[in-house]
């Protein structure tokens, strides 16, 4: 083999902890290497023209780039060494940047470990093979898991491009969290009335089949060939032939259920529609407080139900759904706030959440859009607003900022003063975050027009006193303690993944972060991608959004489906198991292991063999590493070429 | 006049250590449970009672050796010009190997025939069986899977060793059989030989006798051709071999050998190493076909080879020398004295016109 | 003993059926036994049960895929069967399984050891309780305890667990319940570089003929193992104890949670290596990670080829 | 070049493409020093390491084996690193009776976003591998090259 190796400099980023130049004169003397150079950067147009000259003038047949991560520019390079003509897996990466450079300013070590990475390279490249991938047909349906707005967005988008659209969500309505806000930021909108026509076009879309109220049990498959089982939880209400009457909802005697969709600061009834502009707008049962399911008597929804929709016996039911992409925008939830003991841990009635508050401040919100102390039901006259609760706060465990809390306090404020003229607002600040188009502008509206105190500091203790709420807190930019008599404490609580987002990702084989949102492909260049094939994100799963920010990704999810969906056929990654059908015996071993069940028995001259579905393996090489005589090896991670990576390093 | 000395038993180790002095000497010693030839070890006791597990076929013929180390020398100009520089590994010094036995050491006349030959002469062997001189022990006792006497030879057989020693009360009678033999015989620790002549030829007369009479092998080459078809017959005798390697690494005549190349970086070996025919691999061709496919055809081939084609080849010689290693060896108890039996024994079905 | 002839009246049954039956019969002399097959009425006489009879026959098994075969087994070689059928590598459709009560067998190095030179053995005499050897007309009385093969004493499976015909009578499951690793532990106590020389000194003798590979009955790779081959390429041809060390390594991990500890790795090297103990080790782990014993349960499924999401056993390194 | 002499023990690593590998690179990105003994193997799953990968390195003269994949249910491939528990954690406890301490092979799940526990893991297990020294090694073909090597060291 003719191997040219390329050792980037990245600017500085490598080169000023690795001797790059000593790094390809060392890779001068490896075996197989013909030519060896530095180069600036590797990865710019110039750089790669370099390849390609080096691949012609020394006839190379296999390439070597020292640079990145394979995981940032390794596609890069492989489109490179293709353009010249070789086969694009006779490259390999050495990552001396993010493993070597960036980690460590021992000169002498650093370039010594990058000789090491590039002559491990080498040597595995000495025993790659061409590989060519298989072409198969795709699936062009595709799955949105979440019918919040980033959803919604992604789905309409697909479904005006002619893509047949699936959407599960799991309450019994879409329009996620942004249907229970009163208005939005910074242009003081209805919330409802530009979010609802949107949920009636998912309703009444032709191209998309809505399944509310529904989980996804299991996802098998490959992109362009998902097969998905949903579970559609049982609802107690046939929602064909329901009509959105609400009669039930009216007559129902069980006034004690949970309203999960008010955020809990009223109740509702045992059968309930969520709200009035709910999609699909049908009634179901919650049977944790249905006497009738509980204790086999009542009935009386069964008896006024109109069109006879009621059924007490109704079972989950399963559906099975091919897709060939899926986005996922499973939203997020608040934090659980009650763990600051300061604020009072969840004892006072009158410190509410934020989003408690939109609807309160909402007209079709329980209170009818009137703002009333949850203890004893009066206006509140001084109104503080603490911000960061369960963000930028490690004791917590939630570092980060959620980004859009500043934003909604400033407009929790002026609506505020909007509802109670004669109110006074106060926020507790950290820092004011109001990077965004009319973002800031807003928040000083909220100052200067509004006349909302914004103190900078924490509140360190809440405590009742009389029928008020003794705020006591520090102005860090006065220097001195402040205290608040208020009567009504809002928490702007911080974002968290969703609930059951990790489960999720797993079915789906992605990653998440500690905090449980999806990692994306690449922080800057691949945000909506994951790193399974056919699987994108959308909205709050990846990390804390707003409206705007939500929906132009559920836009670019749904136009990263469009194209990928541009093609009749897909092509197949050949980094997939083969089978030496005459080393193998037949043990049947890999069978037994492989998760996708992508090998099977065939039958060759009368013996039993293993033969691997190149559309259905996904590479992982459980396989290679069971069978005992390594008759079935993972194409570009054979035992050969681990072994010789191996070898490279430990020479006895 | 042959020259004749006795040694005494307890002097052994003073003379191999004189003896180590100028030439590396291998002697039999118990590694665990077994009997193996090793660079002779003061400290070490020598085993000379009987054969050893392992013959001392290595000394001549290694398990594994170097023929060519290589180096690729890049051009520091043009990293894409090589050259390759090899160097043959010849084997240097002389050896002296004590304590084999007459069928361990007449086992590499067998070598010679097909190393050493008028048309080609393998440098690697030639170079170590030249330097290499073998001080045989012969046969006290014989055990029950000897046979040395079928195959025409016998427990005092002097072919290819240069000193035969005779066990004789307290010691051995030395017996040079070959003018290199004499010349292993200087040493002051060896006494005059001439009384204890005697007692050794009581010694190997009654070995002799207890080796009892022997059968006739003379027609086995033209018998185990006949054969040669008859694959029931080959099944059956097969059937419990398990196909490992013991019976041929153990064997003293027998000299296959496979080559590959290990290379590591820009260095690397050409080995040759012991090949074993009863491998499926022995015969595997490329293109994965292999004429051997089973265990039959394979022990087909070494007893056949044994007691057929080499015969065929050279002189009715058969290429055994009884030692019984691989009877006493084989985990599954194939006896080749029991199949070449049968194959002259055996009898057609089908009787010819 | 006293089951021999209604053994061979069950294969005399049987054999219509079959295309062979494997059993022992004497060998090159008194002292040893050899397998032996059973394909007609003639074959049937020489049939001996032995503590002699070492060798455990299912390592035929796999080979003869297809054919009918009965198969004469003790205690630990029906371990060896259930292994078999239960990775699917025979078919019990195809095997016929006599089992007797088995006693134990004889390790012949312990013979060789305790007699010192066993080269001409005229007879051999053996009793419930011992054996009389008589090697070049002297007599050597050796109690069969003595001379029994290590895993005898700790055997916990003397009956066949699976068994087509069953001759004799049943000895019930003996004490202990666990198996015995005394030696094994005694070893692993002593220092690592101690523990690091011994397989180098011992491995130095190997000839590598592979013959503990041939003769387990569950090395099924046969004549596609990974010692010989160059694509994948783990062992080289050099003669170095690192690549010999390697391969029982390969070997032991291979048999991770299959080995049924039947010895024949050991006892069939020529040179006699302890490599018995690394399949010990293995095993020992086995069990004690996985609770898990192989070759005792049809039903089973090895351990390396399973999992659990949450691993009771395993207490991973808290970083 | 070989180790740096007296500075660095070889240590090699074998990293699961989508959980550990990440995990190293963010740890780049976010400039964690780490020690810079490891050298880093990328497979695709931790179920593709056979673990005689690690004997191999081991015998071939590596002083310490890390092993990292995804955590356990976080598997790209969903099973992979199952598996690989139950076998890594099998040839942990093997090791020893070879005469290779404890402690020389480790093996951990480290996911893509863990950039400070990847930073911890490698400088905790480079400073285990450098409290345990040089790992045993066998030079020469004959066993008593390594043996006559180790009673020197002893003297």
């Amino acid at each position: 083999m003719k191997i040219g190796v390329f050792v980037c400099h990245c600017g500085s980023n490598i080169e000023a902890t690795v001797d790059t130049a000593t790094v390809a004169a060392a890779a001068r003397e490896f075996p197989g290497v013909v030519f060896a150079t530095d180069t600036m950067y590797t990865c710019s147009e110039p750089g790669q023209d370099e390849i390609v000259d080096a691949i012609k003038e020394h006839n190379l047949d296999g390439i070597v780039v020292a640079s990145c991560s394979p995981r940032m520019h390794e596609q890069t390079f492989r489109r490179t060494v293709e353009r010249a003509g070789l086969n694009k897996y006779l490259f390999e990466m050495a990552n001396i940047r993010e493993h070597v450079s960036w980690i460590g300013k021992d000169r002498e070590a650093n370039t010594n470990k990058a000789v090491d990475l590039v002559r491990m390279a080498s040597e595995k490249l000495m025993n790659n093979q061409p590989l060519y991938p298989k072409k198969f047909t795709i699936n062009k349906r595709v799955l949105i898991i979440g019918g919040g707005v980033a959803g919604i967005q992604a789905a309409l988008d697909c479904a005006d491009g002619g893509l047949e659209v699936v959407m599960v969500e799991k309450t019994s309505t879409i329009g996620g969290k942004m249907a229970k806000l009163d208005k939005t930021f910074p242009t003081v909108d209805c919330s409802s009335c530009i979010l609802g026509p949107r949920m009636v076009d998912v309703a009444q879309h032709p191209n998309i089949t809505l399944y509310a109220f529904s989980e996804i049990e299991e996802i098998n498959g490959y992109v362009g060939n998902f097969e998905i089982k949903v579970k559609k939880k049982a609802t107690y209400v046939d929602w064909d032939a329901c009509t959105g009457c609400g009669i039930c909802m009216e007559k129902c005697p069980s006034k004690k259920a949970t309203d999960t969709f008010n955020e809990e600061i009223d109740f509702t009834k045992a059968i309930n529609i969520p709200f009035a502009q709910a999609i699909p707008k049908k009634a179901k049962i919650d049977p944790e407080f249905c006497t009738m399911l509980k204790k086999g008597k009542c009935g009386v929804c069964a008896k006024v139900c109109p069109s006879g929709c009621i059924d007490y016996e109704m079972k989950d039911e399963f559906i099975t759904e091919k897709v060939g992409a899926i986005v996922t925008a499973t939203g997020f939830d608040l934090f659980d706030w009650t763990v600051y003991e300061e604020y009072g841990g969840g004892r006072y009635p009158d410190v509410i959440t934020s989003l408690q508050y939109e609807r309160m401040l909402s007209a079709s919100g329980p209170t009818g859009g009137h703002i009333k102390r949850p203890s004893d039901g009066k206006e509140p006259k001084d109104v503080v607003f603490i911000q960061c609760v369960g963000s930028r706060d490690k004791s917590v465990g939630r570092p980060y900022c959620t980004g859009f809390c500043c934003m909604y306090t400033a407009k929790q404020a002026i609506l505020t003063k909007d509802h109670l003229p004669g109110s006074q607002s106060y926020v507790f600040y950290m820092d004011i975050r109001a990077a965004g188009k009319l973002y800031d502008e807003f928040t000083r509206r909220a100052m200067e027009e509004y006349d909302t105190n914004y103190i900078r500091g924490r509140v360190s203790m809440i405590y009742p006193k009389g029928d008020k709420l003794l705020v006591r807190g520090a102005d860090t930019l006065m220097g001195t303690q402040v205290e608040v008599d208020a009567d009504l404490v809002v928490l702007a609580v911080g974002a968290e993944a969703s609930k059951g987002a990790s489960k999720l990702a797993e079915k789906l084989r992605i990653s998440y972060d500690s905090y449980g949102f999806y990692m994306e492909g690449h922080p800057k260049l691949k945000p909506v991608e994951t790193n399974t094939a056919g699987v994108y994100l959308a909205g709050a799963c990846q990390g804390p959004k707003d409206i705007p920010s939500s929906v132009a990704q559920g836009s670019a999810a749904a136009a990263k489906v469009l194209g990928l969906f541009s093609k009749d056929q897909l092509e197949s990654d050949p980094q997939v198991s083969t089978v030496d059908i005459k080393r193998c015996i037949g043990c049947g071993k890999c069978i037994q292991t492989c998760p996708f069940g992508a090998i099977k028995e065939i039958d060759f001259r009368g013996m039993i063999k293993a033969n691997v579905i190149e559309t259905i393996c996904q590479g992982c090489g459980i396989c290679t590493s069971t069978c005992p005589q390594g008759a079935v090896q993972l194409q570009h991670s054979t035992d050969n070429q681990i072994l010789s990576e191996v070898n490279a390093l430990c020479q006895f | 006049m042959t020259l004749v000395k006795y040694l005494k038993s307890t002097d052994l180790k003073s003379w191999l250590a004189e003896l180590a002095e100028k030439n590396s000497v291998f002697a039999p010693r118990y590694e665990g449970d077994s009997v193996i030839f090793a660079p002779f070890d003061p400290e070490q006791e020598i085993y000379t009672k009987s054969a050893a597990t392992v013959p001392p076929k290595k000394t001549v013929f290694p398990q594994s050796e170097k023929l060519v180390d290589f180096t690729y020398h890049k051009d520091p100009e043009n990293p894409g010009k090589t050259l390759i520089d090899g160097k043959e590994v010849l084997p240097q010094g002389t050896t002296v190997v004590f304590g084999g036995r007459p069928c361990d050491v007449r086992g590499f006349s067998m070598f010679d025939r097909v190393y050493l030959t008028k048309e080609t002469t393998d440098i690697y062997y030639k170079a170590r069986r030249d330097n290499t001189s073998f001080i045989t022990i012969a046969c006290e006792f014989t055990e029950s899977t000897c046979f040395c006497h079928w195959v025409g030879s016998s427990p005092s057989d002097p072919i290819g060793s240069d000193v035969l020693a005779v066990p004789v009360k307290g010691g051995f009678l030395l017996t040079a059989v070959s003018a290199r033999g004499e010349t292993l015989l200087t040493s002051k620790l060896l006494l005059e030989g001439k009384p204890k002549v005697e007692e050794a030829e009581e010694v190997l007369d009654k070995v002799m006798e207890n080796l009892g009479k022997a059968p006739d092998l003379s027609k086995s080459p033209g018998k185990l051709l006949e054969v040669f078809d008859n694959m029931e017959f080959w099944e059956k005798v097969s059937a419990k071999c398990i196909s490992c390697g013991t019976c041929t690494y153990l064997c003293p005549t027998c000299y296959c050998f496979n080559i590959t190349d290990e290379i590591q970086g820009l260095k690397g070996s050409r080995i040759r190493s012991w090949d074993n025919c009863m491998s499926a691999l022995f015969t595997m061709e490329a293109s994965g076909h292999n004429p051997r496919p089973t265990k039959a055809h394979r022990l087909k081939n070494r007893v056949g080879h044994k007691f057929s084609y080499y015969p065929d080849l050279h002189d009715g010689i058969i290429s055994c020398y009884g030692c019984g290693r691989c009877i006493k060896s084989c985990p599954a108890g194939v006896d080749i004295r029991e199949i070449v039996l049968k194959a002259i024994e055996f009898m057609p079905t089908v009787v010819e016109e | 003993m006293k089951f021999q002839e209604e053994l061979k009246e069950s294969i005399r049954k049987a054999l219509p059926e079959l295309d062979v039956v494997i059993g022992w019969c004497g060998s090159f002399d008194p002292l040893h036994a050899t397998p032996h097959f059973i394909y007609g009425e003639e074959d049937i006489e020489k049939l001996e049960i032995s503590p002699l009879n070492v060798h455990n026959l299912a390592t035929y098994l796999p080979g003869m895929r297809g054919k009918k075969v009965g198969v004469v087994v003790k205690g630990c070689d029906s371990r060896s069967v259930v292994e078999l059928l239960q990775e699917k590598l025979i078919s019990r459709d195809d095997i016929t399984i006599f089992g007797f009560p088995c006693t134990g067998v004889i390790d012949q190095s312990k013979v060789k050891k305790a007699i010192g030179y066993v080269g001409n053995v005229q007879s051999c005499d053996m009793s419930d309780e011992s054996l009389v050897v008589v090697v070049d007309d002297k007599p050597h009385s050796l109690k069969l305890s003595e001379v029994l093969a290590e895993k005898c004493k700790s055997c916990r499976y003397p009956d066949a667990i699976i068994s087509d015909y069953f001759v004799g009578d049943r000895i019930a499951k003996k004490d202990p319940a666990e198996p015995n690793y005394k030696e094994l532990e005694k070893f692993e106590k002593l220092a690592v570089s101690e523990r690091f020389g011994y397989w180098l000194k011992e491995l130095d003798r190997c000839i590598r003929c592979y013959a503990c590979r041939s003769a387990c009955p569950l090395c099924v790779c046969r004549d596609h193992c990974i010692a010989e081959s160059r694509d994948p390429h783990w062992l080289s041809q050099e003669n170095n104890v690192r690549d010999k060390l390697m391969f029982q390594v390969i070997h032991a991990y291979h048999m991770a949670g299959r080995c049924t500890e039947c010895g024949e790795c050991q006892r069939a090297c020529p040179v006699d290596i302890p490599i018995l103990m690394l399949k010990q080790k293995m095993n020992k782990e086995v069990l004690d990670i996985f609770n898990y014993e192989a070759g005792v349960n049809l039903k089973d499924t090895p351990p390396l080829l399973s999992f659990k999401m949450e691993e009771e056993n395993i207490t991973e390194k808290d970083w | 070049m070989p180790v740096l002499e007296g500075k660095e023990l070889r240590i090699v690593g074998f990293l699961c493409n989508w959980c550990s590998y990440g995990g190293a690179d963010t740890a780049g990105v976010g400039r964690f020093n780490q020690p810079t003994d490891l050298r880093i193997i990328k497979v695709p799953c931790s179920g593709r390491i056979d673990p005689l990968f690690i004997v191999k390195a081991l015998m071939n003269g590596a002083d310490g084996v890390l092993v990292s994949g995804c955590h356990p249910r976080d598997c790209h491939y969903s099973e992979g690193n199952f598996y690989a528990r139950r076998r890594l954690e099998i040839m942990q406890k093997f090791l020893p009776i070879l005469g290779y301490e404890p402690g020389r092979f480790e093996y951990t799940w480290v996911s893509a976003s863990e950039g400070q526990r990847w930073q911890q893991v490698v400088t905790e297990f480079t400073d285990q591998i450098h409290k345990l020294g040089p790992a045993p090694k066998i030079v020469g073909p004959e066993a008593s090259d390594t043996l006559s090597l180790m009673q020197a060291a002893l003297k």
